[in-house]
């Protein structure tokens, strides 16, 4: 099992959810962060004038999944995430050691899935 | 011979004025509490940038269009040009008891504020640019139009007979139009019908809802131009009104689910515009029974408005609209010359004369705000774009029309 | 002969009316901001609902039982049921020169705050049907008749000699001792005393507060119901205890620890509170000197809350209830007839007997709002139920009885 | 014999007092929206214990000092001490038809918000102790004398010939070039230059200009002190004014770039400042000159402050400085008798000696204002310390001074 | 050393802290969180009608710990967390390959002691 | 490739960012968290009195960075963020799979290179 925590804009999170929702991808959470990377900062404008600003919002999209659904993954929220300018993002994969749900005590692959999911579809 | 000033009368047609102007920003609040967060700030500038506007509008020529000498009961005379004439000695033909200015000054707060009640028909994807020009263009075609032939002396609608005590036609009724025909010339909102739009501060909106409520004292009490016994019953029936919607609203709510917070404001507010032509003509019961009824009006329809899959956004056209033209059929059936000797008495105190200029009134002037704006949205359209492309929306216009962002 | 309608004092009460209806948004948001996020839209509610809910009751019957005429001092006749024969001729009983409707609107603001105010004792838990059930019955039960007793002609606590100029003892004491009651009736909330419930919004609790101290003026200064001397030395009287009471509470605390801003502006309120009663009788010294002694008693009233391991939530009691006791006594102590010779002179001028008044007013109405709300409490808890589930509890009453978030 | 006291005028000064009341917290979150999340409440409170430790000075002897019997033309008196003989008969000096104690408790109000205005130039950074210290003597110091100066008869630079007819000199260029003198004494805020200290809910600024706006119609048209003409004619050109800056402001920031909200409400407040020392004065026309003016001057004023690279933290200098300095020239230019004739012609209308008188009182009102505080500020950095440690700074202010954090 | 993910209702989070204090573990953070899982999403109510939300509000709790109190700590998050609804949430856990405290510089598991915890318990 | 995850004073988050810059670290996110370690909690000011709150509110920031730069960053971090006093903060290190660039598709390392970074001036 992996994490991936794709880091991207705010203003793609929708359309990243559905493109996920769209390959039966379901299990995910997702949390406001300010971010650093190749985009230097934005201008943003004062009373008079402009200022600088070097942590830009964005979003982090958490997502544990099993290890062959990971390149399909990466793929979707990529293309969905992209604009091409700079900003775009960044992804990084996390290896998992074990999942527990909390209500039914599944563990492991057991505790991934999710009615009519990505691996349901598949069959 | 000049009549002479009250102080009393001036003193609250002053406040009135304080508090009409108040509610613009109370306005911007009401509407920002519901969009995302990445638009409050455009929202809120909206509403506020009306105040400087039409601040300057008014002055200029909007005031001298909508009361200057009447042409034809069609369009005030350009004799008020820059408040020219417009001084301390009252306008008798207004308010005989007040400096001529006050009743200008009063009189502008609602010009501005119905520009920026439209706006919450297209906000989080209209362009800023395309906006100012259309509230100016809508305020100098529409609204002074509307006022003159409502309001002043001479004007067509007025001569018909109907009745409008504190702006349902000439405010509510245009505004919630033109919200309408506006949200059917501009694109929907990107994700709409497929994602929840969720509002990002419902505080803020019981906030606005809070503050226009103390404001309608100032809007309907004041309209009564001096500071007597028509003031208070304008200010009784307006609270009368706007309890009453409330409390209906939150029962309909709770009988299909729970009552939710912004359905209970909304139900105050609903109840406000409803009673707004009638307030100086009715019973504080017969207020009561206005709002009450208003309240399911809206409710429905709102749902109505999403069935339709219309990206109305705010709701203007279900909340001011029908919210408006119930009130202007309401008042001529409420109505009762026991009330006001200067109105008429309505349907129910056997008169069917007040309903037909009612309607016939309210119909007009909303079928004109709707042309009106449909043209002048779809001309807009077509040379400065009416909203901003969809990438820009996705960022928030907060950044991409005005380089900020709300929150820290 | 009617009295002739003074247009200034009509305006001067209008917007006393507009300033004090202002007040229960400005103390939803006073509220609102010391409870923790999940409960802000339910708690802002609490307040809103009541402009709806008793805005119909007070029109209805509410004003009726509480100024009608009086059967034996104890409650108001039905001939003003539905504001009827509430018209624009004064009623000279109590307010002379203005429209009787003027006077009962602004009545009407008095009893809208006033449950209010007491929902403070049971945020974050109670059942939103069992509190408009509860608000309705209290503003009946016990409002009306106490309003009566120590405002209406006839009335058997004015009877007494009792002075009350804008509500201590109607408003404040019986708000306090209903809060108490109520919190001797309803459940804990979860994790009280174990987990320290921060305010999730202090700004919207300082926003009341400023919001309050500027209603405060139509409140007090209102009370005079004329806009002369009176009403000027009413607000002199109201800033300057709410200005010695902020500044005496920071003291306290900074002596203590840290001056909290939460603690400055519930010192302003508190001095509001204490000076409710004297404001039209005593100097602007007296004032200052009502309103620093005020501090102090509450600033600890509120220590013993907490030690007692009481869950009356914002300590209603605390603030309105003994600063209302206070007040009450600080009018037997501070009064002067040099004031306001239709009042009458306390200890410190000599006249020992309208001391004794006072403290038998505020007893009898204490006692009597307490014991009636602890019944209402009490029935309600056993059929509706009082409080939600606590799972609901900890899902936050936003969600579990509004189906809202307020934040997103 | 007395002069009968007016009630519309009475009510209407009354209901100012609330108005300019209120700014207070409006300019709490006007500045309050500006600055970081951990210095909220610390800067909500530099403004709102104002309410308090002022509410208290004036009546003990601030009202004294500046209007009390003239000492000379420097400085009033101490027979008004306490508000000794300061009671419902008029003062015919200055307000010959409403009691004396509307008009002390007015110009309270006045003395409240300057010092307020101050704080803008050090939030962030400042001890409170120091802070309280500092507006207690700066109150007494400064605006007690300069207001003799301004306003009261024998006052010498009201003999001077000069016009200020709602604080334009003794609030806005005092607090201006206050904020100046401080910002000189008092240590920048760790990395100031280096990193962008963003405004941390601009939602809250925007709430604060809009309530602002609305008091203003207290601030000038109550400076009239009577419900009249004149009244009128202040709050027309002080909505005129707030209007056309900021328009203007909004047009330069869009061609340089984008028109931010933040901009454009600061725009508006500078309008009302510039307009405050003519509103009585001027046409509405002109006083649309006089804002849409005052827009570039403040505009290029903050971009200079930026490139002096002094941390006069939120622009008091830049705004109500230069703002005030603006509207005093301005008097002296549009000034016209046809509007009042107890004023006086300006250039425009050819009389030159106005202007003279104008730039003199500013001059010197200014100068004062600067040297006094200068002084002051020093003297507080070097016994109890003018601003709080680094780690302390960096913790926020909200923690550190007050032990409270805003948001939970 | 191992990291604890659990996210769970925001309701929970008074009830997890005082059963982990209960037995012992002091060092934890916790973050807020939008999720989407098998609970599909609620319906909440708007000025007339109901709309849905799928991104549900959760309280993600991250825990680096020894790995020989791993059990004991999901076990006790299991309990105070479940409800037994659709929506109680999920833990995962990850590897942790160091641990460095700002303070005294200490390092691995020394950096994971805290006064009276779960280990000196034990003892 | 290595996940440093820092937590520490949100006052120190300015310092600790402007020394990363300083040593050519620009990759980087942050998110407010609230926590709880061997600084127990602390007081605060209510309206009469005090109450104690538990999770107090910290930074944490996120550097997905390649093995070599560990050390130093951690130093860095180290020295920028301490205070001294209880609650300065702790850091955790956890391994990293794969990084993939949203919008070039670069992946592992070369993902992780900023114009004028800690890498490039070394050279
Ligand atoms: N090395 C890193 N460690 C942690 N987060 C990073 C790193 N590099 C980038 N990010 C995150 O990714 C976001 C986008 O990165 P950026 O380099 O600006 O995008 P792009 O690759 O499109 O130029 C940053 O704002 C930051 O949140
Ligand atoms: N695969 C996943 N990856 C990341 N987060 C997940 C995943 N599955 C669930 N979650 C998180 O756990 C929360 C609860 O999950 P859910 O499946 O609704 O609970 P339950 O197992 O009780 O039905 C979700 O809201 C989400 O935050
Ligand atoms: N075991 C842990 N797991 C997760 N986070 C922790 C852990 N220990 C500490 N933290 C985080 O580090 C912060 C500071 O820790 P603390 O022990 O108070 O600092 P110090 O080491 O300076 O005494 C805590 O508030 C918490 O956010």
């Amino acid at each position: 099992m992996k994490k991936i925590e794709a880091i991207f804009r705010e203003e793609k999170l929708n359309d990243v959810k559905q493109a996920l929702y769209n390959i039966g991808v379901y299990g995910m959470n997702v949390v406001e962060v300010r971010g650093h990377g190749r985009q230097g900062g934005i201008e943003l404008i004062g009373r008079s004038g402009t200022y600088k600003v070097d942590l830009l919002p964005r979003i982090q999209m958490n997502i544990i999944l099993s290890d062959h659904n990971l390149q399909k993954v990466i793929d979707t929220i990529c293309e969905a995430a992209r604009t091409g300018n700079k900003g775009d993002g960044i992804i990084f994969v996390y290896p998992v050691e074990d999942v527990i749900r909390i209500r039914t005590g599944e563990r492991g692959k057991q505790a991934l899935s999710y009615e009519g999911d990505i691996d349901t579809r598949k069959k | 011979m000049n009549a002479p000033i009250n102080s009393g009368d001036t003193a609250w047609v002053l406040i009135s004025t304080a508090l009409v102007l108040m509610m613009t920003p109370a306005l911007a609040f009401f509407y920002g509490g519901m969009v995302r967060k990445k638009n409050i700030l455009s929202t809120l500038n909206l509403s506020f940038v009306m105040m400087a506007l039409i601040g300057v509008q008014w002055v200029l020529f909007g005031y001298s269009l909508a009361f200057g000498k009447s042409q034809g009961g069609l369009i005030g005379g350009l004799n008020y040009l820059g408040f020219a004439n417009v001084g301390e000695t009252p306008n008798t033909d207004y308010a005989p008891t007040i400096p001529h200015l006050a009743f200008a000054a009063y009189q502008m707060m609602f010009a501005v504020i119905t520009p920026a009640l439209i706006s919450g028909a297209f906000v989080e994807r209209v362009r800023f640019k395309a906006y100012v020009i259309f509230s100016l263009l809508w305020a100098t075609l529409v609204y002074s139009p509307v006022a003159h032939w409502v309001w002043a002396v001479g004007g067509f609608i007025r001569n018909l007979g109907a009745l409008d005590f504190a702006g349902g036609t000439v405010v509510h009724i245009t505004a919630g139009l033109s919200a309408l025909a506006f949200a059917l010339a501009i694109r929907k909102r990107r994700h709409f019908g497929n994602t929840a739009f969720e509002p990002h501060n419902i505080p803020f909106t019981v906030l606005g809802a809070g503050l226009l409520w103390a404001g309608w004292f100032g809007f309907n009490g004041g309209s009564a131009l001096a500071a007597n016994g028509l003031a208070v019953q304008a200010i009784v029936n307006s609270n009368s009104a706007a309890a009453a919607a409330a409390l209906v609203w939150m029962l309909i709510a709770w009988r299909e689910n729970k009552p939710s917070v912004l359905g209970i404001v909304t139900g105050a507010v609903v109840g406000l515009v409803a009673i707004t032509p009638a307030a100086g003509f009715v019973t504080p019961l017969s207020a009561m029974a206005i709002g009450a009824i208003a309240a399911p009006i809206s409710y429905y329809a709102i749902k109505l408005r999403h069935k339709f899959g219309l990206d109305e956004s705010l709701d203007v056209m279900a909340c001011h609209g029908t919210g408006g033209l119930w009130g202007a059929i309401a008042t001529g059936i409420f109505a009762s010359k026991a009330i006001n000797p200067a109105g008429a008495d309505g349907l129910l105190y056997g008169n069917g004369q007040l309903l037909v200029a009612q309607i016939l009134g309210a119909v007009i002037a909303g079928a004109f705000a709707f042309g009106v704006t449909f043209t002048l949205a779809k001309v807009l359209q077509a040379t400065v774009g009416l909203s901003v492309d969809e990438r820009s929306e996705e960022v928030g216009l907060d950044i991409s029309e005005h380089g900020e962002r709300a929150y820290a």
